[in-house]
């Protein structure tokens, strides 16, 4: 804990996380469904591979992606065509053997293009930004174990407020059937 | 090699996964070939590949230097070997994009074991088939940036009805897709390759690029949507691409290109070459690459299939075409397709196109042929061949032959051409190969997923096989 | 074993993040913003001459006609420099003992020509007609700027093909009575546009765009 | 002032040469300075020279222009900056040069124009050169002389190529050494004092054939100062024949002079009338004006060994070997005789031969003939021998025709004749070792003689052998003093056409690298070496006792009304009248050669061949081997480029298993040749037709080692057809440039409309017939779903019209679009790839037999199509339409995707696949059309209907405040063409000759069923068969 006073005199103060291991992506299931009903806000998983119905355990709402996508196609295809009307009608008209200035089958395939172009950006783009990554430091990285999250490791964090009790946490998750549970600290620099 | 499926009764269904496994077993095996150091094998190999790109370099630049008559074209074959690579590439690079794409959305499970090779293809081949069309320019300089619509002081825009202006929209697109789709797919691998390197330097690197991913329940919610939107994305666009293609030649008013069966006969023919394509590199990866246990006997016997399908409906094309041609009763282009192109100068061409694309592919309603590696191996080949001749057939004979006979000329490849395919063969080798020595050849992440499935559902095989 | 990356990698990843995509809208940005910059287009910068010449003095003091000088202006695609022989038509009588003048002198005497630097250049590819801007009503000024307020003449339009267009668009604001076009100081009457309509019916002007109005 | 430099500079962008001055050159101080004229429209010309219009060139006028002309040397002494395109360079670091002293004719910017005249085999054709400050740009022909009527040739085209051809010979040498002019002149001032000691016993001029009066007189003067000196005229394809054969006939030298225009029948024996000789655009002008099908359309037989030009227009045409020819003749005096052509006498009684040719044929054609006593012509050609044009010439005055087709006038050429016999007495007399000094002005006689004369290691033998040329030639490798030659368009001359018109040749620019006139090395041997020809031609001229034209005013108006219109008026010679056919005389003379003849066909049984020589259409007898765009052009049958073949017909192959590409062993008279063979339908069996002027060993790089030369079996007892030579096949194989591999218009039996349509007058004429109803169906509107643009409020609605009834292929528009557009030359390699530039491409389609085919011309350059393929392909907006429905083509836009080449039906388009124009010398720069962009490489490119002149002359017209009038604007191919198949204008204009011509009924459209609503539309071929020779089958 010095650590974390010497940190305090700074003004920091560091986040504290308790990493909860758990043996199976069910028993993880089941324990982060406990551990909430508990009453504990603030709870992450980390998996592997993702888990059908952690977003329920974890309490999540409907993902945001959807919409964004949805936003980005439309983005796309209003802004191909406006292009393409600007430039072929409005600001330099030329007779091109005979065609009409205004084609609109001409227009389909690059107002298609653009429309899964941006929407293709918006999803992967607004993936990350809402996952806030890139983030190559996270507390959770403190934990020597956790260098298992990526490979067979199913952890259940839960982030204590700043006054919170470390051990009442440990006991919960115990019962909730972890194998191992550690206390992690955000280092502030 | 043939070994194990002959043991087995020919009925019982093949499994996905060979054998018992664990996420370490999994996650182990799979990243096995990465922290392997490089054989003599992948030595030998990149050396050719590197010798092939060299080539290609030399190519190019003579090219650069000279201009385009160093090529064989000429007027009226103004398009030959760049476009004909163009096509070729393109359409190797839709099998990725499908594997991982629609049989996502079809959740074809099968799918798993193969996508993220095939997706790497895709943007493999997209690479080498980018280079050609701004080669083929006679002034690449201009062109680079004169396709693009940006306001210019001349205050002129790029002509948007030409199919050209679409193509650059088209394959950019495409191309950028296809990226964004594989490095969305490759994160979590790349974390678990981060956390399972043995040196600091490697945890670093493949560190940076997983961009500090940490498997948070939070992230997989939105991740799952984003993953799954981007599939759907690009199965369209997989479809609009090869359409947009085909249009640079539906669109002109030449006998053999003006044909409106051209679009779906495009995409077809794409699928074809590029699932012959993944065959070709996955058989071999598949051995020497330890996967047998994940790429099994089902894959590829469903692959064989795909060909099959695919190939039937390329000859349906063909047969189409012919009888358009006939029923239409423009001389024009009945003399294409029953004079010019089967007994012209450029006839032994479409016949071997025939024979690759029509006959091989009817060997696969066997299914000892379908899981006989050296016959899969052999059939993919020559139908990458058969493609690349229908590619030829389409441009070149064409071409040379059109309305006014005053101006028929013959075309011959010069040695740029031909390095320059060659070069780009070895372009696309030599990518494929750091992609196996850096990145697992087999999406992780979703072969442990696979397993759990597997595991809680019995009945998931058999779901497999079917589709 | 402590955690790969710091706290401050955080930063530096978001920093690096939006450098790059600042420096792709950017710079391709920034380049067409230069393209239409004066020092791209080389304007605002007099160029001086082998011979110390001063159109403020020729046109403005002593009152001279830009045709007395350019005299193919208004018959041939090109507006003409004047040779030697016609600078002396004065200058054999007025300064002809000016130590300023010594080059023309010695140009005619040697029958060496006067090597005068460029200022406007078009591509080669571009086909400008003076005689019939002229002909038509366009003013020099309208072009070239006050060369009667110039010590050294410097470029004073864009002279890129957007340029042209816009006055072969709308050319109303630029024409004027054939009479007037070397006139520096001539405005028209009330609204440059209207006046510009009446002249343009008056001159009979059909400017176009067609390519190979200035392409061939 | 950006203009001054583009209008100066612009073709020759990367540096600026000087030029020399026109008068400059040999003028010696207070010597009259050389003036040249402006060439003056026909109006002008009608204006009397008052003094008022001669103020038009002050007092002193000559001065300013002399000083002036210098002015040149000043305003293109200076090499400017490498003009980088565009803004890429931000400032233009460039020099504007202007005139210390500006000509009075000339507005920089503005091109002139400046009448002048080519001689070629000694008859001069008149010209007008357009000229960019100082450096002629164009040759076009001069409307107001006779014999060119304002068109030209080929090879007139090609001059502007050849002025500026930087393998000319540059350095006036004696051995290896160089030395100047005033050396040479006091050397040969020397000489030519010792040998006036015995009167010029040991001198010697061997000239080309010149009708020259300039010439003539220095002649005269030599022989008087050399009284022992002699001159012989040669040329290797002089037309010997013509003159003898009259001579035969009339009994002393005349020269023929034809008249198409109220000829309703015509015979050719062997006579290439339309495509070769002084009379030729003459000939083809009055041809076509009778193609008009109507009653009297004209009708023409043609008696050939080898398709030609003429062959390829015959209504009725016969392959005969050449030497069977003269047989041929006498059967058809026979035969007339025998329709009671009494006045033929005994000549009527020397037929025989026959088995060699369809009687049938020879029945109708007589019939025809004397159908149309008086108002037919038979026209025997260059190679056939007197005798033939004696019996010609006694067909024509039996049937009526002299003074009405044909007339006969006194030879005006110096020497009558020019051929082998002239030059043998020269030979022997080298071999004896009689000749110490040899002039040799003509052309390159020691690759051009006769073989059996060796002349190349004669000439060796001769002490002094002084050679005027314009290359280094073979001719120029065994002579001790070579003359570099003044191109003609660089010097002063005169010269005289068929008709005797003389014209005065003025230079467009002087001598670039210093070349003499064959009269400045003539007047050396009487002292006038420095005088300089301009001087000698004026004061020639004013020495007349009575000038032509008995004009008033002083001479110096006289000159330079002269100088201006182009031609001397009243100079033409006059015709004999009443000549009568020694009709007894001529036979028996004829007996003997015909017997000879048949002799020879007689070996023709034993599988013999027979040689036939012929000029080239191309490069003639080689004098044109260094023009690239000679060489370049697809020869008018064969379509072949960058080489010469062995012709030969598709039954003699068979029989010698030979086919097209293979090279031959030929042997004649113990002496051998390899040559590639051909194929060519339409060919006599048994003979052999090979090309003269190539395979040459000592010219400028282009036409060095193009071919083989055909010479080297040339003997002089038989220059033209030589029987008795073999063949064999060596199996190896040439590799020929051509641009049109298939014969016919379905070489894989599609059944299309076919592109090039022709029909018998008579269907022609009968208005319900199957062919005016497939016309019908290919002109017009076709269904759209476009509403079609409306071009017809626009001022101009350009179009053009070719009529294949009149085109003859002889591709003088090809050479002239060339010369306009700036087109670059590939090369053979890439002609061979298919990739040739020019932008009129002359398709040639065979109908029927393949050993008798029939021929049809048709002239394709881009069509402009109002809905053109090859615009809405273009992804960057480098091809699109005007607004007055001109498919443009802007070449800076250009990145090359070739998309639109590609997607055009009609293939017109060239693509700059390596950087062609790269590599020009600065010289060739100065001759490219300041008003047309250079193109780089990476670019396409084709015809626009010459919009560079339409753009001018419209701003020229709006200027004047007027509009273009109908035929005031010309396109490059249409004022090239001598048979005026091309018509240009605007069909927004009603009474426009275009506009008729769309709505005429032979008027079809090319590609019609695609829709492409083409503006250049066709004129069906007519073709007027004789009805007892139509198979009824």
């Amino acid at each position: 804990m010095s650590q974390v006073d010497a940190h305090e005199d700074s003004g920091f103060v560091a986040r504290r996380f308790v990493l909860a291991e758990f043996a199976t992506p069910e028993a993880l299931l089941a324990g982060t469904h406990k551990v909430r009903e508990a009453g504990y806000k603030n709870l992450d998983t980390h998996t592997p591979m993702p888990i059908h119905g952690l977003e329920a355990a974890l309490g999540l709402g409907r993902p945001k992606i959807p919409l964004i996508v949805l936003c980005g196609a439309i983005a796309g295809a209003c802004i191909a065509y406006a292009m393409i009307y600007f430039c072929n009608v409005i600001d330099f008209p030329i007779n091109i053997g005979n065609r009409p200035m205004h084609g609109p089958p001409a227009n389909i395939p690059i107002t298609f293009e653009l429309a899964i172009l941006l929407a293709g950006g918006s999803s992967f783009f607004g993936f990350f930004t809402l996952a806030k990554l890139p983030q190559p430091y996270h507390p959770v990285f403190e934990s020597e174990d956790f260098t298992r999250c990526a490979v067979d490791a199913y952890f259940l964090s839960v982030e204590l407020p700043p006054e919170g009790e470390a051990d009442k946490v440990f006991a919960e998750v115990q019962t909730a059937g972890a194998l191992s549970a550690e206390l992690v600290t955000e280092s502030e620099r | 090699m043939a070994a194990p499926n002959l043991s087995r009764d020919p009925l019982e269904p093949l499994p996905l996964l060979e054998g018992k496994h664990t996420d370490k077993t999994i996650n182990d095996s799979l990243l096995e070939h990465v922290w392997r150091g490089a054989g003599k094998g992948w030595w030998a190999l990149f050396a050719c590949a590197l010798s092939a790109l060299s080539l290609l370099g030399i190519a190019i630049v003579w090219t650069l230097y000279k201009g385009i008559g160093v090529w064989g074209n000429n007027i009226p074959v103004g398009w030959a070997f760049g476009i004909i690579n163009f096509v070729w590439w393109i359409g190797i690079g839709h099998a990725g994009t499908l594997i991982s794409a629609i049989l996502l959305l079809f959740q074809q499970k099968w799918r798993t074991s193969i996508n993220r090779f095939a997706e790497a293809m895709t943007l493999f081949a997209v690479i080498c088939a980018l280079l050609f069309p701004l080669l083929h320019t006679g002034r690449p300089w201009f062109a680079a940036y004169w396709l693009m619509p940006y306001p210019s002081v001349q205050r002129i825009w790029p002509q948007f009805k030409s199919p050209l202006t679409w193509d650059v929209f088209a394959v950019s697109t495409y191309f950028t897709i296809s990226l964004l789709f594989w490095y969305l797919g490759l994160v979590p691998d790349l974390a678990a390759l981060r956390d399972s390197s043995k040196s600091k330097t490697k945890r670093m690197i493949y560190g940076l690029f997983a961009m500090g991913w940490r498997g948070s329940g939070r992230h997989w919610a939105e991740y799952k949507w984003a993953y799954l939107l981007l599939a759907g994305l690009s199965t369209p666009l997989v479809l609009s691409v090869h359409t947009i293609v085909s249009f640079d030649f539906a669109v002109s008013v030449l006998p053999g290109w003006h044909t409106t069966i051209f679009p779906p006969y495009f995409v077809a023919g794409a699928v074809f070459s590029g699932f012959a394509m993944v065959l070709t590199w996955m058989l071999p990866a598949r051995e020497f690459l330890g996967l047998k246990h994940v790429v099994t006997l089902k894959h590829l016997d469903n692959m064989a299939k795909i060909l099959l399908v695919t190939g039937m409906m390329v000859t349906y094309g063909y047969v189409m075409e012919h009888f358009v041609a006939w029923y239409s009763g423009n001389p024009y282009e009945y003399s294409e397709f029953f004079r010019v192109r089967q007994h012209g100068p450029m006839a032994p061409i479409y016949w071997l196109m025939m024979f690759c694309n029509c006959i091989v592919p009817q060997i696969f309603w066997s299914r000892r042929a379908r899981t006989n590696i050296l016959v899969l191996w052999f059939a993919s080949i020559l139908i990458n061949v058969g493609m690349w001749c229908e590619r030829f057939t389409i441009v070149i004979t064409s071409l040379h032959r059109d309305f006014i006979p005053s101006k028929w000329e013959n075309y011959s490849p010069t040695w740029v051409d031909v390095s320059l395919f060659i070069g780009t063969i070895g372009l696309f080798s030599t990518l494929f190969l750091l992609f196996l020595k850096f990145v697992p050849a087999v999406a992780v992440t979703e072969i442990k997923e696979l397993r759990h499935e597997l595991d809680h559902d019995p009945t998931a095989e058999t779901a497999g096989v079917t589709h | 074993m402590s955690p790969l990356f710091r706290p401050k990698h955080n930063t530096l990843a978001q920093i690096s993040l939006f450098v790059v995509a600042a420096g792709a809208v950017g710079v391709p940005g920034g380049l067409m913003l230069y393209a239409r910059t004066p020092y791209a287009r080389g304007m605002q910068d007099p160029i001086e001459q082998p011979l110390q010449f001063d159109h403020r003095h020729h046109t403005r003091d002593e009152g001279i006609d830009c045709r007395y000088c350019h005299n193919t202006v208004d018959k041939s695609p090109s507006a003409g420099i004047p040779p030697t022989q016609l600078c002396l038509n004065c200058h054999s009588q007025v300064w002809n003992k000016s130590p300023l003048l010594e080059p023309v002198r010695q140009s005619f005497i040697q029958n060496k020509p006067l090597e005068w630097r460029r200022v406007y250049k078009v591509p080669e590819f571009v086909y400008f007609n003076h005689a019939i801007h002229v002909n038509k009503g366009v003013g020099c000024i309208s072009c070239h700027g006050r060369v009667d307020k110039m010590a050294a003449v410097e470029k004073d339009t864009t002279m890129t093909m957007g340029f042209c267009l816009d006055c072969h668009r709308h050319p109303e604001a630029n024409l004027r009575p054939v009479s007037e076009v070397a006139n520096m100081d001539w405005k028209p009457e009330g609204d440059p546009v209207d006046s510009g309509r009446l002249l343009a019916a008056q001159n009979d002007v059909h400017t176009r765009t067609s390519c190979t109005t200035c392409h061939r | 002032m950006s203009c001054d430099d583009n209008h100066e500079a612009r073709a020759n962008d990367r540096v600026r040469r000087s030029l020399p001055v026109v008068g400059s050159g040999g003028a010696p101080a207070g010597g009259p300075p050389a003036t040249r004229k402006l060439w003056r429209s026909i109006e002008e010309r009608s204006r009397a020279v008052t003094p008022g219009a001669a103020n038009e060139f002050p007092g002193g006028a000559a001065d300013l222009e002399g000083s002036s002309r210098r002015g040149f040397l000043q305003l293109l002494g200076v090499s400017t900056a490498v003009a980088t395109v565009g803004a890429a360079c931000r400032k233009p670091n460039e020099k504007i040069i202007p005139f210390v002293r500006r000509p009075e004719e000339l507005t920089p910017g503005n091109p002139l124009h400046f009448a002048t005249g080519y001689a070629l085999e000694g008859y001069t054709s008149g010209l007008l050169v357009e000229s960019h400050e100082g450096h002629p740009t164009k040759v076009e022909g001069n409307p107001a002389h006779p014999e060119t009527l304002g068109a030209t040739t080929t090879a007139e085209q090609a001059l502007i190529l050849g002025l500026y051809d930087d393998d000319r010979a540059k350095q006036l040498r004696r051995g290896a050494t160089a030395i100047a002019w005033p050396t040479f002149l006091s050397e040969l001032k020397a000489r030519s004092a010792s040998l006036a000691g015995n009167g010029g016993a040991g001198l010697r001029f061997l000239t080309g054939p010149t009708a020259s009066p300039l010439l003539a007189d220095l002649r005269r003067r030599i022989l008087e100062r050399f009284p022992r000196a002699k001159f012989v005229s040669y040329s290797p394809v002089a037309a010997d024949g013509a003159i003898d054969g009259a001579k035969l006939a009339f009994g002393r030298p005349l020269m023929p002079r034809h008249h198409l225009g109220p000829a309703a029948v015509i015979l050719s024996l062997d006579s290439d009338f339309l495509n070769d000789g002084p009379e030729q655009t003459r000939l083809s002008r009055e041809y076509s004006a009778r193609r008009e099908p109507s009653r009297d359309m004209n009708r023409l037989y043609v008696v050939e060994p080898a398709m030609t030009v003429t062959g390829a227009m015959a209504d009725h045409r016969m392959r005969l070997r050449g030497g069977d020819i003269s047989a041929f003749a006498a059967s058809l005096c026979a035969m007339l005789s025998g329709r009671g052509l009494s006045a033929l006498g005994p000549v009527g009684s020397l037929g025989h031969g026959a088995g060699l040719w369809d009687s049938k044929w020879l029945v109708a054609l007589a019939a025809d003939l004397e159908k149309n006593r008086g108002r037919s012509l038979v026209i025997a050609g260059r190679r056939q021998p007197a005798v033939v044009h004696a019996l010609a010439a006694a067909l024509n005055s039996a049937l009526g025709n002299v003074g009405a087709t044909v007339e006969y006038g006194v030879p005006i050429t110096t020497d009558a004749t020019a051929g082998v016999e002239a030059l043998r007495a020269l030979v022997e007399e080298i071999a004896g070792g009689a000749v110490d000094t040899l002039v040799v002005t003509a052309e390159n006689p020691a690759y051009g003689a006769p073989a059996d004369f060796k002349l190349g290691q004669l000439l060796k033998r001769v002490p002094n052998v002084i050679y005027h040329s314009l290359y280094e030639d073979e001719t120029a490798q065994s002579c001790n003093y070579l003359v570099p030659a003044a191109h003609p368009l660089e010097s002063w001359g005169d010269g005289r056409a068929t008709d005797g018109v003389v014209s005065i040749v003025q230079p467009l620019v002087a001598p670039l690298w210093g070349g003499k006139t064959e009269a400045e090395v003539l007047s050396a041997f009487v002292g006038d070496g420095e005088v300089g020809t301009h001087a000698l031609l004026r004061k020639y001229w004013s020495g007349m006792s009575k000038l032509p034209g008995n004009l008033a005013g002083s001479f110096d108006g006289v000159w330079e009304r002269w100088l201006a219109d182009g031609i001397v008026p009243d100079t033409g010679a006059s015709s004999e009248q009443g000549l009568a056919i020694n009709s007894q005389a001529l036979a028996q003379a004829a007996a003997p050669l015909l017997a000879r003849q048949a002799g020879q066909a007689g070996q023709a049984g034993q599988g013999a061949l027979e040689l036939a020589f012929a000029p080239d259409p191309k490069i003639f007898d080689g004098r044109f081997a260094n023009n690239a765009w000679l060489q370049e052009l697809p020869h008018p049958i064969i379509k072949l480029t960058w080489d010469n073949v062995a012709m030969l017909s598709q039954a003699t192959a068979d029989r010698l298993g030979i086919e097209t590409g293979d090279i031959l062993e030929v042997s004649s008279r113990d002496r051998k040749l390899e040559a590639p063979a051909m194929i060519v339908p339409g060919h006599a069996d048994d003979a052999l037709t090979l090309p003269l002027g190539y395979g040459r060993l000592h010219t400028g790089h282009v036409g060095l080692a193009v071919g083989f030369n055909a010479g080297e079996l040339r003997v002089s007892e038989a220059p033209w057809f030589d029987r008795g030579a073999t063949v064999t096949n060596t199996g190896r194989h040439h590799r020929l440039a051509i641009t049109q591999d298939h014969w016919t218009m379905a070489p894989d039996g599609r059944e299309i409309p076919p592109p090039a349509v022709e029909a018998p007058l008579a269907e022609v004429l009968s208005s319900g017939s199957m062919f005016n109803e497939e016309l019908e169906a290919r002109r017009g509107a076709q269904p759209t779903i476009h509403e079609p643009v409306d071009y017809s409020k626009q001022q101009y609605k350009w179009g053009m019209a070719i009529d294949l009834n009149k085109c003859t292929g002889c591709s003088a528009c090809v050479v002239a679009c060339q010369s306009e557009n700036n087109i670059a030359v590939v090369g053979k390699d890439n002609v061979w790839r298919g990739r040739e530039m020019q932008w009129i491409r002359i398709d040639r389609y065979f109908s029927g037999p393949v050993d008798d085919p029939q021929m049809i011309n048709q002239p394709l350059g881009c069509v402009q199509c109002e809905t053109a393929p090859c615009e809405y392909v273009c992804p960057v907006n480098a091809t699109v339409h005007s607004d007055e429905g001109l498919n443009e083509m802007v070449y800076n836009r250009c990145i090359g995707t070739r998309y639109c080449s590609n997607n055009c039906p009609y293939k017109v388009r060239r693509f700059n696949f390596l950087d062609y124009t790269g590599d020009i010398s600065p010289a060739r720069e100065l001759g490219m059309n300041p008003d047309v962009t250079v193109r780089v490489r990476g670019v396409m490119e084709k015809c626009t209907y010459c919009v560079q002149r339409i753009e001018r002359k419209r701003i020229a017209t709006r200027i004047e405040g007027r509009a273009i009038a109908d035929g005031e604007l010309e396109t490059a191919c249409q004022q090239g063409c001598p048979t005026q198949a091309i018509t240009f204008g605007s069909l927004n204009d009603a009474s426009a000759k275009v506009t008729k011509l769309h709505a005429d009924p032979r008027r079809y459209d090319l590609l019609h069923e695609l829709g492409t609503r083409p503006r250049t539309a066709y004129l069906a071929r007519v073709r007027n068969p004789n009805p007892d020779l139509v198979k009824v089958d």
